[in-house]
């Protein structure tokens, strides 16, 4: 199994996402209703939907300038939080892909590294936080580890998923340190965080979509 | 909900159009709700913003020896990056520009980015944070203490110090040193409803006020009931100064309105803060009393005090001409 | 009822006594409730007032290029004779007295002896009646029109000639021809409520506002539903339209708000009105959105047409600073 | 019977006036609260309680200095239209009192004729529009003609009071045309107007003192 990424690819796969989170309107508005402040499928929904409507002139565009623009695109379309940290997100890995017209294991493995650490540096937030790093981060990790230790492309991609899928699940005893759950009486805990099902969302779409 | 509005959409940009029509030396740029200067003097420039609904914060403070661009977020909502971005495009004129954020997380992580988008364009970008208000440690919109009231200080007197030609790192100096000496206390009467919701955000019982909240409306410290213009004087001035005990010095006063409270009980509280303060042996060198940094139509008031030395008085003096502050 | 206030009946002298202490370039006289410049310059005097509630009417005008003194009664009562006497005293410097006074029955008396007072004591006094406000044609508190926001209006234009040395005779002529060329329309969206009584005047359903009530909360022309601001701004304007045809004509604007209207509101329907005003080819030569005549905590505005010819202008553009207008 | 008022005398007067209203609360209040806006007890009372506070240093004044006194008293401290109607009536009255030490029955009449004219230029109003010229008018009127007549003094001071009376009772019937009873549904029609009733209480008195 070969993993050669382009930018019509990647808007292929932000295709599919944009459907996956149009369609969970009720669960995930639920959750931010219940740890914060309801807003965060209209956040992500409006921002995906923002970058579709370009999807043509995006998919013939280089993977930086692509990645720089879906950026920029998401941030000023969505309010909030999440507006700006995928933004930042994603300009951070515009920057590591630099000339390149498609991306291999590894380097899409920059790529998220980039974009967590993008959204780590931008919200001053770490793992267990109860935030959207907490489905990241574990997802990159352990895609990172598998890479390194030489396991096939196919099992990477599957703990890079079950990475994000555990750390999801994992928020929902957490106690929020950060964003407006950090005010509910019980700082979320007995919720999952929306940010980390939203998150969760597009990691499993970019696995099952390149192994397809 | 009792507005003069249109389409609750569209109050950002429906106001600002409305702002440059009576102020037409700034201009109004659509999308990004930016207002800036016309005419830009050569100097450091001057970026400030947020939120929506607390006006004439920022829009208000654009002019000469203030901002040189304010940029406009929906109501309560902090304006994304690409705003900011074009607000410093425009304040730009070579020599730097002074980003001021009130300590609130989405404006943090919003004008963060901004920076770095003008950091990618050469233009040279510092930030500072105010954190003025003492009623709560962090609170539901901010990660340690609220910026509010105070933050009009700090575009004056950074503001007077880039027009006298400093430069970025002077006017960065003087704005960190006004945040350093400025806090606020501010207290609640009646509740503000968002043009989107329609509807009060919080409830206040009929002789009820609730001590130390924020200008979102956010929780407070205490709800009372409803005290005399001299103790809430008292209440407001006594959390300030067990905060930063500015006794036996100089200070400048701000006794701010939150949007509905009458300048008839502005005065009133101002009447009583100066009594109070001078039982402080705090002198009082310059007062403003007014709404400069509002909450939609919340009945209320706050209280700011700024320790004075020698440069801030020069700088509090020097002249400016602004939509809400002429000195 | 919710203000910041002590003891209801001290709320005028305390209000003063809280503003003097903001602008020490005023001064202010108690028992008399007067407020005055502390520099006196020789020219003719310009001396207003009325009932107190309209803040910043009238002491908020005192200083260079508007009024002399300003006269304060109680909440919505019109100061007494001996009260005016003493702020005709304090604007003399032998040149004369111009009495500016809205055409309410109080203060129209009370004025008319104070001038006969002063009369007694040799100071010449002149007196011009502002009656803008074409809503009704006579009111709960006067007989013919009411004087409202465009009061202000004459504050800077008649204050603007005295500036320049004219005479008596010159500066009233001003005032007259101000009065004239000047009109208002208000809309109220909430009731008020005096310190002294405790509850609100009126009462307005949750949806229904009240076209062309007056800044005592009398009655208007018609209670209606809430509209928006593109409505309000039309219909406010076709009823001055109607009075008073400036087609094809200069006019100051004021957009105006009653106390509790939050200043977005106020560039929004300002927006709208120079809209209207644009399509009856009438060009707006300067526009002046605050709180500028109010009405203690009511929610509301009002809207103000000054037609211009080029006396008036250049009067409009001459430098003022007082407290609440600095041009 | 022979008319000679001092200052002390009209002083003595006074007391007796501020009286008669301090006992009427009630009824003038109501009054004025179906006609007006409910405060001219409390007004009329403030003003003469206020001048009787300096009884001592008036009644040893020329009379010209205690009209011009009293009225300054009564309108510095009464807010509303009584203060400066009445306030008008005593200073005008005081410019034909000139140098006189006292006032015989023509010289009264002057004084009242003055106060009349003083109400009635104040209030640019007249005879019928339901104010208190409406006792204070005929009543100077018939005691005018009673003294041209050559009727001896008791019966022109009878006729005085009658006047009064009569006017007071006349504005039962009458609509308001000035004043806040002017916007009333029925212009106040159908009661007396409470500014009458305080004019005739002084007026009353002033002839029983007179011919005690
Ligand atoms: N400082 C932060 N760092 C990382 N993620 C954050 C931070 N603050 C909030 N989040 C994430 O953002 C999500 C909420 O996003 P959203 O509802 O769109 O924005 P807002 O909180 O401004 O309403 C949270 O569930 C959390 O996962
Ligand atoms: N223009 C006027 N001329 C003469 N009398 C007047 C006039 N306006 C009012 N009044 C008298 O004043 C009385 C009301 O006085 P008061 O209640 O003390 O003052 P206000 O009307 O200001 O509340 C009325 O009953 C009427 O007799
Ligand atoms: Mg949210
Ligand atoms: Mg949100
Ligand atoms: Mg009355
Ligand atoms: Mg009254």
């Amino acid at each position: 199994m070969d993993i050669k990424i382009t930018s019509k690819e990647y808007m292929e796969y932000i295709e599919l996402v944009a459907k996956k989170i149009e369609l969970n309107k009720d669960y995930v508005t639920e959750l931010d209703s219940i740890t914060g402040d309801g807003d965060h499928w209209v956040n992500m929904n409006m921002g995906f939907q923002r970058v579709l409507k370009d999807k043509e002139s995006l998919a013939s565009m280089k993977l930086s300038e692509m990645f720089q623009k879906v950026g920029m695109l998401i941030m000023s379309t969505v309010g909030g939080s999440s507006g700006v940290l995928y933004g930042s997100a994603y300009i951070k890995a515009a920057k590591v892909l630099g000339d390149e017209t498609e991306m291999d294991i590894n380097l899409l493995c920059e790529v998220l590294e980039a974009e967590l650490n993008g959204i780590m540096e931008r919200g001053k937030a770490k793992p267990g936080y109860k935030t959207m790093i907490d489905a990241l981060y574990p997802a990159v990790t352990r895609f990172k580890e598998s890479l390194e230790k030489g396991l096939d492309n196919h099992t990477a991609l599957q703990e890079l998923k079950q990475g994000a899928i555990d750390g999801m699940n994992s928020t929902k005893e957490m106690e929020a340190v950060k964003g407006r759950a950090y005010y509910q009486a019980q700082k979320g805990v007995g919720h999952i965080d929306p940010g980390a099902v939203t998150m969760c969302y597009q990691i499993e779409v970019l696995v099952d979509y390149l192994c397809k | 909900m009792k507005k003069i509005i249109n389409d609750p959409n569209d109050v950002v940009s429906e106001m600002l159009q409305g702002l440059v029509k009576a102020h037409p030396q700034l201009v109004y740029f659509d999308e990004v709700e930016v207002i800036a200067k016309k005419d830009k003097a050569e100097k450091v420039g001057l970026v400030s913003g947020g939120g929506s609904g607390h006006e004439p914060a920022h829009a208000g403070y654009v002019g000469k020896g203030m901002l040189d661009a304010a940029v406009a977020g929906n109501v309560f909502a902090s304006p994304s990056p690409d705003r900011v971005l074009k607000g410093i495009q425009e304040a730009n004129t070579g020599k730097g520009v002074l980003l001021i954020i009130k300590n609130y997380s989405g404006d943090i992580m919003n004008f963060d980015m901004a920076q770095e988008l003008a950091g990618m364009e050469g233009i040279k970008v510092e930030t500072v944070v105010v954190r003025d208000d003492v009623a709560v440690e962090d609170s539901t919109h901010s990660t340690g203490r609220r910026g509010i009231a105070g933050t009009v200080f700090v575009h004056k007197l950074a503001g007077a110090k880039a027009e006298t030609g400093a430069t970025l790192d002077e006017v960065k100096r003087v704005a960190e040193k006004t945040i350093a000496n400025v806090r606020s206390m501010g207290m609640a009467m009646s509740p503000c409803v968002l043009p989107g919701v329609g509807k009060p955000g919080f409830l206040l019982g009929e002789n009820e006020i609730e001590i130390g909240m924020g200008i979102h409306g956010e929780p407070g410290v205490e709800k009372t009931s409803i005290k005399t213009a001299a103790e809430l004087a008292e209440i407001l001035c006594d959390k300030i100064l067990a905060d930063y005990d500015v006794t036996g010095n100089e200070v400048a006063l701000m006794v701010n309105g939150l949007g509905a409270t009458p300048l008839m009980e502005l005065y009133i509280l101002n009447n009583e803060v100066e009594k109070k303060l001078s039982k402080h042996n705090i002198k009082i060198y310059k007062i403003f009393v007014g709404n400069y940094m509002t909450s939609l139509e919340m009945a209320g008031c706050s209280i700011t005090l700024l320790k004075l030395d020698e440069e801030l008085k020069e700088l509090l003096d020097a002249k400016c001409d602004t939509p809400a502050m002429k000195v």
